[in-house]
């Protein structure tokens, strides 16, 4: 991945379709798994979310990063490609904090896959969220 | 001789600050032992430690600008 | 699902963003699984596939399209939506000939039901498709 | 009396249209036997029935302006 995978704030709907526009070029490709994790408005003992703070260990994340990438490309032989964008800073309820995206020549892989990098993206990926809740109280997860 | 403390998560707050320097530590578990004099609530939290981005999971010699993170389970996602 | 499941030709990346923009106003759901299906340019016996030509029982498509969307909506308790489109006409090679999305309230069920949603799709959605090779020979599929 | 049949996917192909009418046809098998007299081919290949947009798998009654199609394997995706 050349890009940052950082994003400051929502992640927004033009990343997701940078992503697609460089899919199209991928004629080899036949199916690609998209994930996108958004900031749920939920209520925890009365108080309602309404945003999430995330602050990753940025010195770390890249690198860690390309362990999740590489660890998929060696289990899915099918596997083309893995992208993925994480948030930090504030992102409100509604907002997209994560998109993960796996092209592989055929389904099963690309959706297995991309499973597979959500699941590793939340065990090894050094990034933590702080819940801001409606009467900005707040708590750590 | 120094080195460069990172806390994240909750630890940031418990120790109100997310970066701090220690000066002539030796050691991870003499760093630790620093840290906990200073914040003894960090002792009731679960968290892992890095030195210079690698999770270790023993001791370690210390040297100069090395930079260690206090690292709460991640919650990405 | 009150639109036209069936698209003439490839669907366009904007059908994608409109989808994704209706996400944002269902702050409950916090994961949203994506598959996009992609003619690929395969090599078979020597010839390439220059595109597909989908064809469909349109007056069968929508009802089963529903009974599709209400077996998962059975199954996934925690599933909020289930979304897909599809190609019918031809479909060049890097074209999208297949959109599902399923929202959330966690991830395990958006994934678990899209992927579900799409092998239903295949077994069920009265759909055929005819392979157009570089030198303009098809095979029915 | 008279009833519409629809051919899909290589079927289109083998009948040499998508959709012929047939009159005075009774039930399913008789339809079916009519069809394969007139496209023998037919007879090779895998397909199911359908009546008015339900798969059947028995014969059926045919009555006025019934839609039946002939569909080999679902392709889609």
């Amino acid at each position: 991945m050349g890009r940052n995978l950082l994003i400051h704030g929502p992640i927004p709907g033009s990343s997701i379709l940078s992503l697609l526009d460089e899919m199209g070029m991928k004629s080899d490709s036949g199916g690609h798994s998209l994930f996108v994790g958004q900031v749920r408005a939920d209520e925890i003992e009365g108080k309602v979310v309404s945003a999430i703070e995330y602050s990753a260990y940025e010195g770390m994340v890249q690198a860690e990063a390309n362990k999740i990438i590489q660890s998929i490309l060696a289990e899915f032989d099918d596997v083309r490609s893995v992208d993925f964008f994480h948030s930090t800073g504030i992102v409100k309820a509604g907002g997209i904090s994560l998109l993960v995206l796996v092209s592989a020549g055929h389904r099963k892989q690309a959706i297995e896959a991309c499973s597979k990098t959500v699941e590793l993206i939340k065990e090894r990926l050094p990034v933590w969220k702080k819940e801001i809740y409606e009467d900005n109280s707040h708590s750590w997860k | 001789m120094q080195v460069k403390v990172l806390f994240f998560g909750v630890l940031s707050e418990v120790a109100g600050t997310d970066c701090r320097h220690y000066m002539e530590v030796k050691s991870i578990n003499d760093l630790k032992s620093r840290i906990i004099d200073e914040f003894p609530e960090i002792a009731h939290y679960n968290y892992r430690i890095s030195l210079n981005s690698e999770i270790i999971s023993s001791d370690r010699l210390l040297n100069e600008n090395d930079e260690i993170a206090l690292m709460p389970p991640f919650a990405g996602g």
